[in-house]
């Protein structure tokens, strides 16, 4: 069998970062070839330069097909038959979800007007072969992000590729949609389709690919076929370092005392397409992780902002038993909340700051005598941070959008953790996160836990949300439909919860 | 001094047709007397412009200076210091008069608004309603005309000034606003363009349909003679204009600033160039 | 923005209704526009009679008809998320140079070309330099806006060209079709052609994509650059088809027309509802901000209001207008 | 920017670690108009012996210092993503309110005052109006400029006001502290001030951040709206500020001083490298994009240069000076 696609010496230098170190890579079509590694080892990057998104440094060759190619952009890219489902979500806010899955190819009839039935009707057929039951003329802004990620899905899928590089497709994605997604991924396959697959999800490698390459600081470790790959062998491979456990016996640090109580939570004002919010009502104890799971588009975000005070609510909020009216994030922070925000891009980061600047907005004044920043001690305590979460860049003053997807978010989590609220809610925590660092996520939130901080953990991950939450509630369509205690909560009864 | 050595400036108020004939005699004078000779066109009409351009004209060590000012007191003190440093200044057209300048040359504002008043009052009969349409609001030189447009019509008490309105010195802008004006008052009986634009919006408003039988029915005055404004008069559409004399002006301001650098000129005093009254009768036969 | 009052409001469930039948054929900004134009309109004709009469409304229509035929190019500009200061210059130096050419006594045809190749050119350079140099769209249009008003200063030295012309010309921007003025013929025509190019063509949707999220736009496949290059020409040339109409209006191309135009332009665009930070906007809703203007305008003259407070008043109306919209659509929902 | 060139290029080692050691005074955007300002100045004194005298240099300095102030408090709105075209009527009010002041009788320091308090309540206006209503800057100051615009015809009926002042005041505007004119050291002083604040404060950290990314920085606790309604208060009580400094030198308040100003001010930032995007730009940067226009206008004089032509020949200029900046770090690698 011929190669689809081969990549060999390629090599990648970013000012300060060598990113790439002479990768080598062969793909097949009909094949599913996952690629894994830690954070920032530079998966990302490689798959950028196949798309021609970025060039690669003199030396290094593409051929497809057998015949040696210079991708010049992601159209181009795509006229040899790759296209690609981005990491960072690409796509138009102001557009629908048809226009966007045919943007820059629209269907158009004879008087040159755009077809809107016809895109329509075809978009729903895409989102219908995802399971996706979503209006196609509505605005993309609208949606979750979850959502977004499953028009970008869509999108790629729509295209007439002979490869699809899928770069961390189900990190926003729930149990549900992750399962709906790895099957059409098999059946792409089944296709004569190849798919590069990246995850962090190392099950899910297992479960689909039939070839992993493992990538770490930019050199490609190892390649062989998943049938000789084991899962302790694979993440040996990606972090060249034993890991102590995945997830360590769990240990509850829950107290009695009362922190945070919302009552009859609802949406001020439900618009047609969102979930309708309403009758949230739970306590949040001292020293508790409470897990909040539900599909995607199930409201957890929601019910986040609202707590954190940037989405407007009826109901009750009480902290320490008196009522406050969270009416901007800045009274939440002051009441000692945290919340690290499932979207990095629009409301996470200023990426055209540095990680430092980034990391001490949340708590600046630590550094500050009469308004003036100490930015000696800023510095070093971002120092710390990056070294203590392991955020892979060449400095604090690199700015934060040329960080990879993992790093910004450790980023994100660091920036609050620094802040040390009393209450810190944590959306997506681990998205998009390497399975070592994700050991010392969850390691870190026990261990803030411990010290006695109270955190709500929403997560897709079922397996991550039953390991550390003292606590599982589940919400279904804006509604709580269960709650667990983490000796009561399985894989089945939440799932059920949620789905049924 | 050399005559070839000597420079001097002439710096307008802004770019309109009136200056550049200023330009046009004041330049067949410095060729004439075999001086240098530069124009500076200021790019707005803010008193703070004119300020800037003297100052770099000192930097440039010219020797004579005629102004026409935007502002009469913001060049007070700069134009001090021009003669100070033994420039010599004068304003033409606009004045700045306790500046310290050897002279004025030029029309007298009011003297010409209140002949323009007494005209247009004969014409109407001596009553009715008559709008004022002015340029830009904060011209002092179009606010001298209106003072005495008003001060001519003391004398008549049956007529009304039903409205005064600004056209920022923008055709389009008078056009609508003159047809607005006309809507808002059927029985008006006459109208003053005070700035140049003035004239040309009128007679263009008149040309259209709508407004056809007001032709000749409403009495029109209107300053400085552009291309329209003389057209207008020829198709009947304005019953007369105020023609300053901008051509000598400039010619005397050139004259009048090298005897003053020669010595020639020991006690200058001011020269009122006047206005001529300009009808369909002796359309072909007036000097600027 | 976050709510200021956040309790249910039960608002009147026809009213809604009602806007939300209306939604189909205007977005909601710009029928909150036209609501504040009607009142507006409906509130200057309880003090006159003479503002609701044909000759009346036609002269204004026809007075801010220039506007707001360059206001639908500046809001595809506004659209892309860029900014067009060079506007007024493409108009003005457009009427020059259709002048100039009939002076010259070329036919009509030719001068009128002459004068949208102004427009032509003034687009290229505005686009090549942002899209091929890079400037950012305000200093590239900031240069040629002072390059084009130098160039007419330098051409005219401040003196209005008033060539003959032939019969037929005038009537592009004097003339009547019944009881409706030519020009605005022309803006009606343009809008609704450039209405359904941005809703329903791929240009136009790709002219929203790239005010979206350029990035995205891109990487899909969008030729970014040659959209923003087409919206600047087209903004520029249509400027100049508004320079040249105004030339035939007045048969005069004075030396300052235009100057300090882009503010009201861009201004119609933005109360229509486009925001300067890209991917929202309409054809349609600009030119019902520049009628908005415009008839306040008329207003405050046919009410004699002092000339001294119609600024003010403008600028009050426009103020007041805005922020009901802005605060009936936060009102309405939304998000925070 | 998808770069059209990624290929690294080899730049002269000597230069870029110049442009680098620099870089630690200046923001590279900076530091490439202020070359641009020199070798400018230089051409201009190769021609002219007068440019380059101690007399001329302090008064191009002084005759741009006003423009250079207010964009001081310009650039820190746009840094926010904002704009603010209420500057040109801020100034002209106060310096109208400040000569009222004087006529009515009132000692210097409550003039100075009342002056500077025009400033304040246009700033507040802007502020409350965008923050509070959620009008688009745009908008917002676009109503404020007309609103004060008005006013000052309406105070004056188009009369400029030009009262007898108390010997001290004229100090502001006309006096020397040695060769340098006062307006220029408040210029520099207020520059200084500005630069430090912008770059070392939390206040300045939250301005950046605020038009980086409003929405991350408001979850992050940043108090956005205090945030914006401070840099519109500054905006406005500096051009204020620029006012009363005006009336000082001129000593007469004219019903149209700073109409048109406010583009030549946003030129100055967006010349001196703020996007008008938001969160980028500088202060500096600011004050020396207005000294460019402001040498170019001395030069065009200096040279006896037609001055039909000036307003052409300075939009050439900014345009070659920032392509050239534009291509220079384009070349120097920078972002893909
Ligand atoms: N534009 C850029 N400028 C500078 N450095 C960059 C840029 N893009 C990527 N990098 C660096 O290159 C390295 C590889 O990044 P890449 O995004 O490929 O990682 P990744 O393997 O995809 O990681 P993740 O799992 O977190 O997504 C990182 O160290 C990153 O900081
Ligand atoms: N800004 C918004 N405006 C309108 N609707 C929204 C908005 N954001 C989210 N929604 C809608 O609200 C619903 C709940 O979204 P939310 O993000 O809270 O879900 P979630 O449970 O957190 O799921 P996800 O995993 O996708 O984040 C979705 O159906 C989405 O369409
Ligand atoms: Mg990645
Ligand atoms: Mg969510």
């Amino acid at each position: 069998m011929t190669p689809f696609l081969e990549m060999r010496n390629i090599s990648k230098t970013f000012p300060g970062v060598r990113a790439l170190k002479g990768v080598d890579l062969t793909l097949y079509r009909g094949q599913v070839h996952a690629v894994a590694g830690e954070n920032g080892a530079g998966k990302s990057t490689l798959m950028k330069i196949m798309t021609g998104v970025q060039r690669c440094d003199p030396g290094g060759t593409i051929t497809v097909e057998g015949e040696e190619v210079v991708i010049s952009d992601p159209v181009h890219a795509r006229s040899l038959g790759i296209s690609i489902i981005y990491q960072e979500l690409a796509v138009v806010d102001n557009l629908s979800i048809a226009e966007n899955i045919f943007l820059a190819r629209e269907p158009v009839n004879a008087a040159g007007l755009i077809d809107r039935r016809k895109m329509n009707a075809a978009a729903a057929a895409v989102l219908a072969e995802l399971d996706m039951k979503l209006n196609p003329a509505m605005l993309v802004g609208d949606l979750s992000i979850g959502q977004k990620q499953m028009v970008e899905i869509a999108r790629a899928i729509s295209y007439q590729s002979k490869l699809i590089i899928m770069d961390e497709p189900t990190a926003s994605l729930s149990h549900h949609e992750a399962t709906v997604l790895l099957r059409m991924v098999r059946r792409l396959a089944a296709q004569d389709i190849g798919i590069v697959y990246i995850s962090h999800r190392l099950e899910e490698i297992f479960e689909i690919a039939d070839t992993v390459t493992v990538m770490r600081d930019g050199e490609t470790v190892d390649s062989r076929p998943v049938g000789e790959m084991t899962r302790d062998l694979l993440v040996r491979k990606m972090v060249d370092r034993e890991l102590s456990q995945f997830f360590g016996e769990h240990v509850s640090h829950a107290t009695d005392e009362v922190l945070l109580s919302v009552r009859n939570l609802g949406m001020y004002r439900p618009t047609h397409h969102s979930a309708h919010v309403r009758d949230v009502s739970f306590d949040l104890h001292r020293g508790e992780i409470l897990g909040f799971f539900g599909l995607i588009g199930a409201g957890r975000t929601e019910v986040m902002e609202m707590i954190f005070g940037s989405r407007a609510y009826v109901g009750d909020i009480l902290i320490d038993g008196k009522p406050v009216r969270m009416s901007d994030p800045s009274v939440a922070i002051s009441e000692g909340l945290g919340f690290v925000t499932e979207d990095r891009k629009g409301q996470g980061l200023v990426l055209d700051m540095s990680v430092r600047e980034n990391f001490s907005l949340t708590h600046l004044s630590d550094y500050c005598r009469l308004d003036f920043v100490d930015r000696g001690r800023e510095t070093k305590r971002c120092r710390e941070f990056i070294q203590a979460l392991g955020i892979k860049t060449p400095s604090p003053e690199q700015k934060v959008v040329n960080l990879s997807g993992g790093n910004q978010q450790k980023v994100i989590i660091a920036k609050w953790v620094a802040r040390k609220p009393r209450i810190l809610i944590v959306d997506e925590p681990t998205r998009g996160i390497d399975v070592g660092a994700k050991a010392e996520v969850h390691a870190l939130l026990n261990k803030l836990a411990a010290e006695g901080m109270s955190i709500i953990v929403v997560s897709s991950d079922l397996p991550e949300i039953l390991a550390i939450s003292d606590r599982v509630i589940v919400l279904k369509e804006g509604r709580i439909t269960g709650g667990f205690t983490h000796q009561e909560a399985s894989q089945e009864n939440v799932m059920f919860a949620a789905t049924g | 001094k050399d005559k070839a050595d000597i420079t001097v400036a002439v710096v307008p108020k802004v770019a309109v047709p009136f200056f550049d004939d200023c330009n046009t005699g004041a330049k067949e004078a410095a060729d004439k007397l075999g001086v240098q000779y530069q124009w500076v066109v200021p790019q707005n009409t803010q008193g703070s412009t004119q300020v800037k351009i003297i100052e770099d004209l000192i930097a440039r060590h010219v020797d004579g200076i005629a102004i026409s000012v935007n502002e009469p007191k913001s060049v007070e003190g700069i134009i001090k210091q021009a003669v100070d440093a033994g420039i010599a200044v004068l304003t033409f057209d606009s004045d700045s008069a306790n500046s310290g300048r050897s002279m004025y040359i030029g029309t007298i504002n009011e003297a010409a608004g209140e002949t323009m008043g007494k005209a247009m009052a004969e014409a109407i009969g001596g009553e009715g309603k008559v709008a004022i349409v002015t340029g830009q609001l904060g011209a002092s030189n179009l606010n001298e005309r209106i003072a005495g447009v008003k001060k001519a019509l003391e004398a008549y008490p049956k007529i009304t000034i039903a409205a005064t309105e600004g056209t920022e010195d923008d055709l389009a802008r008078g056009v609508s606003v003159t047809e607005a004006l006309l809507r808002a008052n059927p029985d008006l009986k006459g109208i003053f363009g005070m700035s140049q634009v003035g004239g040309p919006a009128v007679a263009k408003v008149l040309a259209e349909k709508e407004f056809s039988d007001r032709k000749g029915v409403l009495k029109v005055f209107a300053f400085d003679d552009l291309p329209d404004t003389v057209k207008g008069v020829k198709d009947g559409f304005i019953d007369g204009i105020m023609v300053q004399r901008p051509v000598t002006m400039g010619r005397l301001a050139v004259e009048h600033l090298v005897a003053q650098i020669t010595g020639e000129e020991k006690s200058p005093a001011d020269v009122d160039t006047g206005v001529t009254v300009v009808t369909a009768d002796n359309l072909g036969s007036y000097t600027k | 923005m976050l709510a200021t009052d956040q309790h249910e409001t039960a608002s009147g469930s026809l009213h809604s209704r009602l806007i939300a039948e209306a939604g189909k054929l205007f977005q909601v900004r710009e029928f909150n526009v036209l609501i504040a134009l009607v009142v507006v309109g409906v509130l200057i004709s309880l003090y006159t009679p003479y503002f609701f009469t044909t000759n009346n409304l036609m002269g204004v229509f026809r007075a801010f008809s220039l506007t707001a035929i360059m206001s639908i190019g500046m809001v595809m500009v506004i659209i892309t998320g860029g900014i067009d200061l060079s506007v007024g210059s493409a108009m003005g130096l457009a009427s020059l140079v259709t002048a100039l050419c009939f002076s010259a006594g070329y036919p009509t045809e030719v001068c009128v070309a002459a004068g949208l190749g102004v427009g032509l050119v003034f687009g290229l350079c505005n686009g090549l330099l942002i899209t091929f140099i890079g400037l950012p769209p305000f200093i590239a249009t900031l240069g040629t806006l002072s390059i084009g008003r130098g160039l007419m200063y330098m051409i005219t030295r401040g003196v209005p060209v008033t060539p003959e012309t032939p019969e037929g010309f005038a009537v592009l921007g004097q003339g009547y079709l019944g009881p409706v003025p030519v020009p605005v013929i022309i803006m009606v025509l343009l809008m609704l052609v450039f209405a359904v190019i941005m809703r329903r063509t791929r240009f136009g949707r790709h002219v929203y994509a790239t005010g979206g999220n350029e990035h995205a736009a891109r990487l899909s496949g969008v030729k970014v650059d040659r959209i923003k290059l087409s919206v600047y020409v087209l903004s520029s040339t249509i400027a100049a088809l508004a320079g040249v109409i105004g030339f035939s209006r007045y048969l005069s191309a004075e030396p300052a027309s235009g100057f300090g135009s882009e503010l009201d332009v861009i201004a119609a665009a933005a109360i229509g509802g486009a925001s300067l930070a890209g991917g929202a906007g309409s054809v349609t809703g600009a030119v019902i901000g520049a009628a908005l203007v415009g008839v306040i305008a008329n207003g405050v003259v046919l009410l004699n209001i002092n000339t001294y407070a119609q600024q003010a008043i403008t600028g009050g109306v426009i103020l007041i207008a805005v922020s009901l919209d802005v605060l009936r659509s936060r009102l309405m929902g939304g998000k925070n």
